[in-house]
């Protein structure tokens, strides 16, 4: 039953899509979407008996591959071993500047975030960033961000090996054109419009008159989502693969 | 700053012995919530009271820092990132950074560990990539961008600036371990930017789950995790000394504990109530 | 290049087929005598026979450099040392510097662990204090001095100049490690340039005593001596793989043979004598 | 019996000495002579219920206090953390520059020794470098070395915490003038004089018309080295320990 794919289960499988190709991929522990989509390509991968996907969740005690402290990730990405990694941000703008550390002036900012982290370096040396954020609301596509973590674009010169790749929404999935620069509107979730996304999105973006509506997973993926990969996903983050357990019994209810 | 009186004599003496290192004014380096937080020397510091405290987290930072902050101990910190994890955003901080009562230094992972490798090494700086048209970068004004010397492309692709961050000395680290032995190798597993904290600091204070009687280096198996006694100026056993952090390998983070925090901390009020409360009942 | 026939089937195929992935002219990073050297691997790449190699000793080199460059396989080698030890000189490499058969790039030990510290960190250079003044550094054109742009003192002072190496990338590293898994993880102790090495090259090609069943990171007290798969091309098993050099922990160096060794390379057929009798000998 | 101090007896305690004060001596694992030099403060220090004396033994599996890798010694003595160390060379010059690497022209020496190791960064950054070189020959201390490994001296402004302390030869004991910069004759060993010392030295240097003879060892010194000292340098290094327990026996048989 097709109508019975819930929003995250969309989410996860166009975030396997985006990672197609990608040989190494960083999560962070508490990215449980991301990690879920990377997941799922590792299975898909294994099932076509390609080759394997590595994924490395940080912060993890299971899931650390690393023996050189938390250094190791950033090195690792500088040596160009990493493939994919993901972002979010408090603000996202049009040139697909990320801003981690807060809104108003800075440094006394009326609204404070956690911090830049690693961005300021993976954005650089990632070849492909996946923008992540659920919420889409004009408070978080702005059309400039009060603080730049990280810089979407660099002018030429900049030593620079990685940067956005797409943004991916609650509401729908953009594409990022480095050259540009700028965001694509690629396709519309199910249950979402074009109109409900420009009224949403802060910034102005290129878009088809009638975008295509977001791909849902096949019914093959979809069995493959429901088993192995949710029973791996249970292992790292067990409240989510719960709440999405819950998720998929209702959907199929309601269907 | 907090007074919290009544209970001081009930600390470990031997963490208030560690405590009493650290005088006001002094650099100190603290760990990621995951790698091991000594947690158990946070109040003996606040107990101590030495304040104009400049943080540096390695490199994030989460519950100590909010309660020193909280303590009115700290005058600056350098952090990539700072927040409780899943119970949320830090109060102290977040407040303090509103009222403007501390000087934040924003930095990015990386950074801060190239700052300590140049430390290491004996290095006035160590280049970092990335960075260049960040806000993080324009508010740095100790760190410098320069020309690679090494550039490779002709001269029309014009020069390739990169950044270098300046060396990251400190005062005083402070963590916590599984174990030490007698001599004061530590066993610090694969956590290496604790290592990396103490090779960049002139002491290294470390609380510890137990103290081993065989020497931690007279294996290669367990050697190969081992910070050696040469780094380590102090050892002192605190059971749990993590906690509400988890120790890799040992025990999981108290996630309930750190919501109970941050809900409390929210008002100064709630802060030093909760520092009062907690207090007594470890004392108890 | 020496000619070395009737035995080459006798080598173990696994090793034969890791030493396939060295095609001339590549650049192959080696580790110090006493660090996990694979001189199991030295007859299989004398058979591939891939040469102009350019060869980085991590930091110094000894036998298997003084035999891959006897065997005429070598185009330059970049080292801080270069000798048998306690059974002295190292003959075919003395030889080959005093006929300008191959190049020496001399560097200082230090110096080679900041360029592959810069690949590690993907730097285009790293700064090192010292060798301002030598000659070690008049004879590096590829090394740069610049003026330390975080320069403390007035500019009475004057500069305060600071050589900066670039980053060591290899395409291959080899050595020898006691043990990995089935995954591919490897366990190098505190051996720690072993991961340098790996971090800077593209391939890395490791032989070890024995394979463990279960993943060497599966609990935290071997994980923190591992070298995770990830940096790892290919595996294979070669029993007292770095022998006549001790491994740490297991087996100690052979002396005799050394000095055996030592004695026979002085010329360019003893050299070739001991060589055919070795693989023979290997071969029973 | 005071004749019966061997020259190696010598040479240890005057070792022993140029260490006083220090905390952490750094030995290579091919120098005995150092490592029992810096064995008898250590001894020296317990007995007094001084601070304790730290001996890093590079190379040695057993004694080996380090856990980075190879490139821990370095860094540690970067960080200042390593109080003395001992260097020779193919060639000494009155300058203190030293020559690891080979005599004649380079790169294509006529005598090619092993190399540079870490002397052009440990020369810089070690407060108390002892040179030491038993061989006291022309041939070994030079006018002017072929090349410097590392320099003695640096100009005012070049970064340098560390350097000369002394040279110590089977002759002889100089101490270096940094100022100057030069060589000072110290003191003769026994059974060696000051016009032996001048017709085996390439450079010219500073001494007293009539230098004096190098220290021996007290009986209370020369029994801590010839007992628990001895017996922990039996465990690093067996040779050069039996050695030296039959050079005792013949001195003592000839005096």
């Amino acid at each position: 039953m097709i109508a019975s794919v819930t929003p995250r289960e969309i989410l996860i499988a166009t975030i396997a899509r985006l990672l197609d190709g990608v040989h190494h991929v960083a999560v962070g522990a508490s990215s449980p979407i991301p990690a879920a989509g990377a997941m799922l390509l590792r299975a898909l991968k294994a099932r076509a008996g390609a080759e394997p996907v590595r994924i490395s969740i940080l912060g993890s005690v299971e899931h650390n591959f690393f023996t050189n402290g938390s250094t190791e990730l950033f090195d690792c990405a500088g040596q160009g071993r990493i493939d994919a990694f993901f972002l979010g941000g408090g603000q996202i703008d049009g040139q697909a500047n990320i801003n981690l550390v807060g809104a108003g002036d800075y440094p006394r900012s009326s609204v404070r975030w956690p911090g830049s982290f690693g961005s300021a370096y993976l954005y650089f040396v990632v070849p492909r960033v996946i923008l992540f954020r659920e919420e889409h609301t004009p408070r978080v596509f702005v059309e400039k961000v009060d603080f730049i973590s990280a810089p979407g674009v660099s002018r030429p010169g900049i030593h620079r090996t990685g940067g956005p790749y797409a943004l991916l929404t609650g509401k729908g999935l953009f594409a990022f054109d480095r050259a540009r620069p700028g965001f694509r509107l690629e396709s519309v979730h199910p249950g979402h419009s074009l109109g409900e996304i420009v009224e949403a999105t802060g910034f102005a973006f290129a878009h088809d008159a009638a975008p295509p509506t977001t791909a849902l997973p096949d019914p093959a993926i979809l069995a493959l989502l429901r088993g192995p990969v949710l029973d791996d996903l249970q292992e790292t983050y067990p409240d989510f693969a719960a709440q999405m357990r819950r998720e998929i019994a209702a959907a199929a209810d309601a269907a | 700053m907090l007074r919290m009186t009544g209970w001081e004599e009930k600390l470990d003496p031997n963490l208030r012995r560690m405590a009493e290192r650290v005088v006001p004014g002094m650099r100190i380096a603290l760990p990621v919530d995951y790698a091991g937080v000594s947690m158990a020397m946070t109040r003996p510091l606040i107990e101590r009271g030495a304040g104009d405290l400049d943080l540096v987290c390695v490199p994030t930072g989460g519950l100590q820092v909010d309660m020193l902050i909280g303590a009115g101990l700290v005058r600056s910190v350098e952090t990539s990132g700072l927040s409780l994890g899943e119970a949320g955003g830090a109060p102290r901080f977040n407040q303090a950074v509103k009222d403007g009562a501390i000087v934040i230094r924003d930095a990015t992972c990386p950074a801060i560990h190239a700052g300590l490798m140049a430390a290491q090494k004996g290095n006035p700086f160590t280049p970092i990539r990335g960075l260049i048209g960040s806000d993080v970068l324009a508010n740095r004004p100790d760190w410098k961008v320069i020309d690679n010397p090494f550039a490779a492309g002709s001269p029309a692709d014009g020069p390739d600036p990169i950044v270098l961050i300046p060396a990251i000395h400190v005062d005083v680290a402070i963590f916590h371990a599984p174990m030490a032995d007698r001599a004061g190798n530590v066993w610090i597993g694969r956590r290496r930017e604790l290592a990396a904290m103490a090779y960049a600091a002139r002491t290294t204070l470390v609380t510890v789950e137990r103290i081993v009687e065989e020497s931690l280096l007279a294996d290669e198996i367990t050697a190969a995790g081992v910070l050696p006694a040469l780094y380590v100026s102090e050892v002192a056993v605190a059971e749990r000394g993590a906690w509400p952090y988890g120790l890799w390998g040992e025990y999981g983070a108290d996630t309930a504990e750190l919501q109970r925090y941050a809900k409390a901390a929210r008002s100064a009020e709630g802060f030093a109530d909760y520092m009062r409360a907690g207090a007594l009942e470890a004392a108890q």
